[in-house]
């Protein structure tokens, strides 16, 4: 792993069309020309947090290439990932490795449970032969705390859901890529096997220098799991920077309302202040997308939040936000920008 | 779920194979049959044997008008309707296949085109027209007989496969196939095609057995295709020769009790397989 | 003592399924105050929505209720036992002294009915309401829980998720019932919505004084609602008690992993424990106390017996009511059982 | 065009209506060709064989005049390369709606043959289909609430038996049964000769008494279709959480079975129906012909006999309309059964 891999997202973006939803009229825009980039060397846990609609499961299909954005471009180590062929296809797919939210829905409910495993060896040429190949598989199983006797020859339907899951945290283990793209993987586990997931997790960082997107509707996980944090709303990023500032010093309002919803695990530390949400019905929003898109709820909200997009502003050293409360550039201005330099 | 668990848990797919195998084996050893009743002579002859006899020990099921042992005939009939009907089940299950593959697992456009197509197929009324064909093309081979039934029994193939190809390929295990660099052709015959095997199964038995309906109509109305003996002609023959007033049953009642069995078998291999698949009734049905 | 309103006594309800008979609710003793939040917790699979379905009685085949008493004291009726009594009796104490939350209120409307069509044909059913009146009476119900006059002529498929919760919650208090059983209330929303809907059953109870039940595996739901907590495991009741306690004095080492497994936002980041080995399953529970393969301070007697729910003497270090804790680690101090003797019910 | 896009949001309905119509048009047009290829591809010149079972009848002398040949083929629009064949075609059904001379009464046009058949083939098949329908999706309703019960899985278990088995094996023995040995109904022709056709009692009354049993053997099995498929979709929706909603609400059995299961059934069924139609036509020509219910389906045995090639077009043109508005219909009333139409076809 001597030179650093990069993912690069720049601009990207993905509208549904079509079928019912051109009956209301337009499109949907699930992701909205986002930006970052996810590097392997230094390794790091970078979670995406945001709700559910807010598009941060389709650009987790986007970067497995599962889904062609509608704009925008991915790039692996500077390469369109949806122009590989051959050899840098293969080492996209050796690099770059899912961990999905279903564990009910990730095993072909056809084959036996120790497919998983066989597969990619033969495909990626991990172990020539059975015995090797069987030696690397139970060093995985030790390393997400599973006896392979429990797993190894069982069909999906005989297990339980964490048993699924750590089945895919070890065929992980076992691929070793330098990025891992895990959407929700924790949101149907309970506490206990959660707090066992995400340490497994922290592990694969720590041990085995292993990149990872942690994609989550729940803040207090991305807090647990540090690193870096995006908060993305309505398909766009509109708040990074490390786990502990963006958290409990949250800059984007919406990223503030969110923190303060989250319900605190301590009787005496409860909620005393009462909120008033709008609820929107689920009909066409009609206003322009060229603005803030939280200014309808925004406390601070501004003349200049109703005109263009806040582009992403500084606000402390590796903290950013997109809100005009620090800084004027708009997104226009600032993408221009960054093209000249 | 497992074949060996799927035939475990439903009752109603054991029966319904037990039949159909019954009478594929009747069909197979269908000329040992005709030899034993003959002995020696082809008791499909005209004149073989004394006319209307009622059935007894040497015939079972009697002799028709022209004297030729009904339990042969209705052995022999049962092997070329079984023909015709797998050959054209066949066909439409291979459109039907590459159909509904192509049009659940591409999606899109090619998906809108393949589905409008496949609806415009099923509108047609198919009964009419291959009447009309067969009244035009006099003597054709079963070969010709099953492409005609073809022409307008894949649309109902095509339509449940997509269905199917639509609600798997949607599920996390094809995207996690993707991952580990399988080809769109793999993913097909590794992942979805085993999963649809029963549905494939039953769905090649529906298929032929529209066909043998078809088929079985046609005849019945005296406009059947070809001239080999099958159970639509016999049928024919006892609604002609008005039988039933002779008072000589078997002639209509041996064909009509054994498509109705055939019917019966896919009927029940159609509900075992939907009440053991379909997750959300086997959950009500608490297993 | 506070005025009892519902009283489940030594109640099983067990599913006969193709891998054998499993005993999802096995003898669980409970009792619910008039005027409190009282919350189940759990992991899944623990029972905790089998044990609300069975106060509801909705348990369906292949379920059934193995044994037990659940008796109903509505403030002007007569007390009910829910699981004896007949079924035109239980329907007339339906929606009127018992409603229900429930669980996957996603799909809980009915897709071709208007949402005001959902709240007159229960209010009509329990009540000499006219359709007219129970019309009416929609408006202001959907003003409680926040919800515009116009939601009532929408179609359930026009409604985000927590707007349909609240529509439940609607429903539910629409004959102000004694007792509302909400199932999963929060689970699969979004967080500020979470909070708006913890926020409306706060005032069910503080604003019109009813009782709740909220059957959650989410600790943290408890910590912002409830007044008492009972700890489920393994289809039994581990510990109930007043909920500073759970959180702060948790007593049974189950509930203490499960309150020490929660990642918190903010503080200092230090590595969780978590819960080694595998929820067990309800067609074996495990021999004597069922945590024992789990429990790090198992001791031999664990093994052996199981060890029943008792009220702890509260005098060593009382705040509120006593504990209640079924685990060794407390030997039977003074051997009073819990509910097994009823309150004498003038038949 | 925007402006269209926005109003159009507003107005669901209508915008799905559009969608369904051109639709409509597009698999119209569609099967319509397909007819027209199928007929221009078969094997075999309709003329010639018409021509030939002439001179079977010794009428013609063949050889002597081709030019009746040709006058033949320039009638019935078979000259010309295929694409004017295809003109003619469609400008014979859309534009002028004649179908060309039939040969069945010679020189009335076939669309008068075709015309006069049609409201008995509607009458007996639309009327016992729609019976058949409503009366299988109640039973099949009733039978999914109460399964477990002996009667209930008897009457399920005779469906699944049965509810495959042709129309005209039904036919044959109902006509064995009920006409032949114990003569209750008649078992030919679609009304008694004596009444002429008019609007007064007895000639209705002997039209049902002609048409009970041809109805019958549609409705006995199409019942049991019905049956089975609606038990086949209510049953999983008893498990669904609003029902248990509702059960959990205390509302009566029989409400939580008509507003809670059987509205969210009605979907499904209702546009299976639509399909089933052109499928059910096929049964009803073999009926027809057994009952000699003078219906499109004998007038089409008929015209085949005697190679009466533009009757038979037109009558497979006539039922693919047919068909497909009554599924052009179903599919505009279905937002009233189910909402959710609006937004996902």
């Amino acid at each position: 792993m001597n030179q650093p891999k990069e993912i690069a997202l720049r601009d990207v973006t993905q509208t549904f069309r079509g079928g019912a939803l051109s009956a209301i009229g337009g499109e949907l825009v699930a992701v909205d020309r986002v930006s970052f980039t996810l590097s392997s060397d230094p390794s790091r846990i970078t979670s995406l947090v945001g709700e559910s609609g807010s598009g941060k499961s389709t650009i987790a299909r986007i970067i497995l290439g599962l889904q062609r954005p509608t704009g925008g471009t991915v790039t692996y180590n500077g390469k369109d990932i949806f122009c590989l062929e051959g050899r840098d296809y293969d080492t996209y797919r050796r690099d770059v490795q899912p961990v999905f939210q279903d564990p009910y829905g990730i095993f072909n409910p056809f084959y036996r449970v120790d497919r998983i495993f066989w597969r990619p060896i033969e495909k990626f040429g991990l172990a020539t032969g059975k015995a090797r190949g069987l030696r690397l598989i139970e060093e995985s199983f030790e390393a997400v705390d599973l006896r392979p006797a429990d797993v190894l020859g069982r069909y999906p339907h005989q297990l339980s859901g964490g048993q699924r899951q750590r089945v895919m945290l070890a065929r992980v283990h076992m691929l070793r890529p330098a990025f891992i793209i895990a959407d929700e993987p924790v949101s149907m586990l309970d506490a206990a096997i959660r707090v066992m997931f995400l340490n497994v997790q922290l592990d694969f960082r720590e041990k085995y220098g292993m990149t990872t997107l942690f994609i989550t509707h729940d803040l207090s996980t991305a807090y647990y799991l540090g690193g870096e944090t995006m908060v993305i709303s309505q398909g766009r990023i509109v708040e990074r920077g490390r786990a502990e500032d963006v958290i409990t010093r949250p800059a984007h309002p919406y990223t503030q309302q969110l923190i303060a919803s989250v319900p605190e695990p301590d009787p005496d530390a409860r909620w005393t202040d009462r909120i008033e949400v709008s609820e929107q019905t689920a009909e066409v929003k009609s206003a322009s997308r060229d603005r803030c898109l939280f200014a309808e709820r925004c406390p601070h909200v501004k003349e200049r939040c109703w005109k263009t997009r806040p582009a992403m502003m500084d606000v402390r050293t590796g903290h950013v936000a997109a809100c005009y409360l620090y800084g004027a550039a708009s997104h226009e201005e600032s993408r221009d920008a960054a093209v000249t330099h | 779920m497992r074949l060996a668990a799927l035939w475990r848990t439903s009752a109603k797919l054991q029966v319904g194979f037990g039949i159909l195998a019954f009478f594929f084996l009747v069909a197979f050893v269908h000329p040992l049959i005709v030899d034993l009743i003959g002995r020696g002579k082809n008791p499909l002859e005209i004149g073989a044997y004394p006319a209307w006899l009622m059935p007894s020990g040497a015939h079972p099921l009697g002799t028709d008008r022209y004297g030729r042992d009904l339990l042969a005939m209705t052995v022999t009939g049962l092997w070329s309707s079984l023909q015709v009907g797998v050959m054209a089940g066949l066909f439409a299950t291979f459109i039907g296949v590459v159909v509904g593959f192509t049009a659940g697992f591409k999606g899109g456009k090619v998906d809108s085109f393949l589905a409008t197509t496949t609806d415009m197929f099923l509108v047609v009324p198919s009964l009419p027209l291959l009447i009309t064909l067969s009244a035009y093309a006099r003597n054709v081979s079963l070969w010709q007989v099953a492409l005609m039934l073809t022409i307008f029994s894949w649309p109902f193939a095509a339509r449940t496969i997509r269905a199917q190809v639509l609600s798997l390929r949607s599920r996390p295990y094809i995207d996690l196939a993707r991952a580990n660099k399988m080809t769109d052709m793999e993913i097909i015959f590794q992942e979805l095609v085993p999963n649809m095997l029963p549905y494939l199964g039953v769905g090649l038995a529906n298929a032929s057995l529209g066909a043998i309906f078809a088929l079985v109509g046609l005849e019945v109305i005296g406009l059947g295709p070809s001239g080999a003996i099958d159970l639509g002609l016999m049928i024919n023959w006892a609604v002609t020769w008005g039988s039933m007033s002779l008072g000589a049953w078997p002639l209509f009642v041996a064909p009509v009790t054994v498509l109705s069995l055939l019917f019966l078998a896919v009927n029940l291999m159609n509900v075992g397989l939907e009440e053991t698949y379909n997750p959300r009734l086997r959950r009500v049905a608490g297993a | 003592m506070p005025e009892t309103l519902l009283e489940i006594a030594d109640l099983h309800v067990h599913y006969d399924t193709v891998r054998g008979k499993s005993r999802a609710v096995d003898g669980v003793n409970l009792t619910v105050y008039r005027g409190e939040i009282l919350g189940i917790s759990g992991e899944s699979g623990c029972g905790k929505s089998t044990l609300a379905a069975a106060v509801l009685r909705l348990v369906k085949p292949p379920g059934y209720i193995g044994g037990g008493v659940v008796r109903l004291h509505p403030r002007d009726g007569t007390s009910i036992d829910l699981l004896s009594a007949e079924e035109s009796d239980v329907r007339r104490v339906r929606w009127r002294r018992l409603s229900y939350v429930p669980q996957g209120s996603m799909n809980s409307l009915n897709p071709v009915m208007r949402i005001e069509d959902q709240f007159t044909d229960a209010i009509t059913a329990h009540s000499n309401f006219s359709k007219r009146d129970a019309r009416r009476m929609v408006p202001e119900l959907l003003r409680q829980v926040g919800l515009g006059a116009h939601v009532a002529r929408m179609y359930p498929h026009e409604l985000s998720g927590g707007m349909k919760q609240r529509v439940c919650i609607a429903i539910a208090i629409a004959l102000k019932p004694d007792l509302v059983i909400a199932d999963e209330p929060t689970t699969a929303l979004d967080v500020n919505v979470q909070r708006l809907i913890i926020q409306t059953l706060a005032d069910l109870r503080d604003q019109m004084g009813m009782t709740l039940i909220i059957v959650t595996h989410d600790m943290a739901v408890h910590a912002e609602l409830c007044d008492r907590v009972a700890v489920m495991y393994a289809g039994d009741i581990v510990e109930v008690g007043d909920v500073r306690q759970i959180f702060k004095e948790p007593r049974h080492p189950y509930t203490r992993a499960l309150i020490h497994s929660i990642p918190k936002v903010g503080g200092v980041r230090t590595r969780l424990g978590g819960i080694g080995g595998n929820a067990p399953s309800p067609l074996a529970w495990p021999q004597g106390c069922r945590f024992h393969p789990r429990c790090s301070q198992v001791m031999a007697r664990c093994f052996a017996d199981t060890p029943r729910l008792l009220p702890l003497d509260t005098t060593a270090n009382g705040s509120g009511p006593s504990p209640i804790v079924a685990c060794h680690l407390y030997p039977e101090q003074d051997g009073s059982r819990v509910t097994t003797a009823l309150t004498p019910v003038p038949q | 065009m925007p402006g269209l896009r926005v109003w159009l949001a507003k107005h669901l309905y209508v915008a799905y209506a559009i969608r369904r119509t051109l639709l409509f048009f597009v698999t119209l047009w569609g099967a319509l060709t397909v007819t027209f290829m199928f007929f221009r591809m078969m094997p075999g010149d309709p003329i010639q064989a018409y021509v030939a079972s002439l001179e079977q009848v010794g009428v013609y002398n063949v050889q002597a005049n081709q030019e009746v040949i040709a006058h033949y083929r320039r009638v019935f629009g078979l000259d010309g390369n295929l694409f004017q064949q295809y003109l003619f075609y469609l400008n014979q059904l859309f534009i002028e709606r004649d179908l060309g001379p039939a040969l069945i009464n010679f020189p009335t046009s076939a669309q008068v043959g075709i015309l006069r058949a049609l409201p008995w083939t509607i009458g007996l098949l639309g009327l016992s289909a729609v019976f058949a329908f409503a009366l299988g999706i109640v039973l099949g309703a009733i039978v999914g609430w109460l399964r477990g019960r002996w009667y209930a899985e008897w009457l399920t278990n005779v469906s699944i038996a049965l509810s495959h088995v042709p129309f005209y094996f039904v036919g044959l023995m109902i006509v064995f049964l009920l006409a032949y040995k114990l003569s209750w109904f008649p078992s030919s022709a679609a009304y008694n000769p004596v009444h002429d056709p008019g609007f007064d009692l007895n000639f209705f009354a002997s039209v049902i008494h002609h048409g009970t049993l041809p109805a019958l053997s549609i409705v006995l099995i199409g019942v049991m279709n019905w049956l089975i498929s609606t038990r086949m979709l209510i049953v999983p929706t008893l498990g669904e959480d609003y029902l248990t909603y509702g059960e959990a609400k205390g509302l009566s059995p029989r409400r939580i079975l008509t507003t809670y299961a059987l509205r969210n059934v009605y979907l499904p069924q209702v546009t299976a129906f639509g399909i089933s139609l052109g499928g059910i036509f096929n049964g009803n020509v073999l009926v027809e012909q057994l009952f000699n219910y003078p219906g499109l389906g004998s007038l089409l045995v008929q015209a085949i006999q005697i190679y009466d090639f533009n009757t038979v077009q037109g009558i497979v043109a006539m039922t693919i309309i047919v068909v497909l508005l009554a599924n052009l219909i179903i599919d505009l009333c279905l937002p009233l059964l189910d909402p959710r139409v609006k937004f996902w076809r």
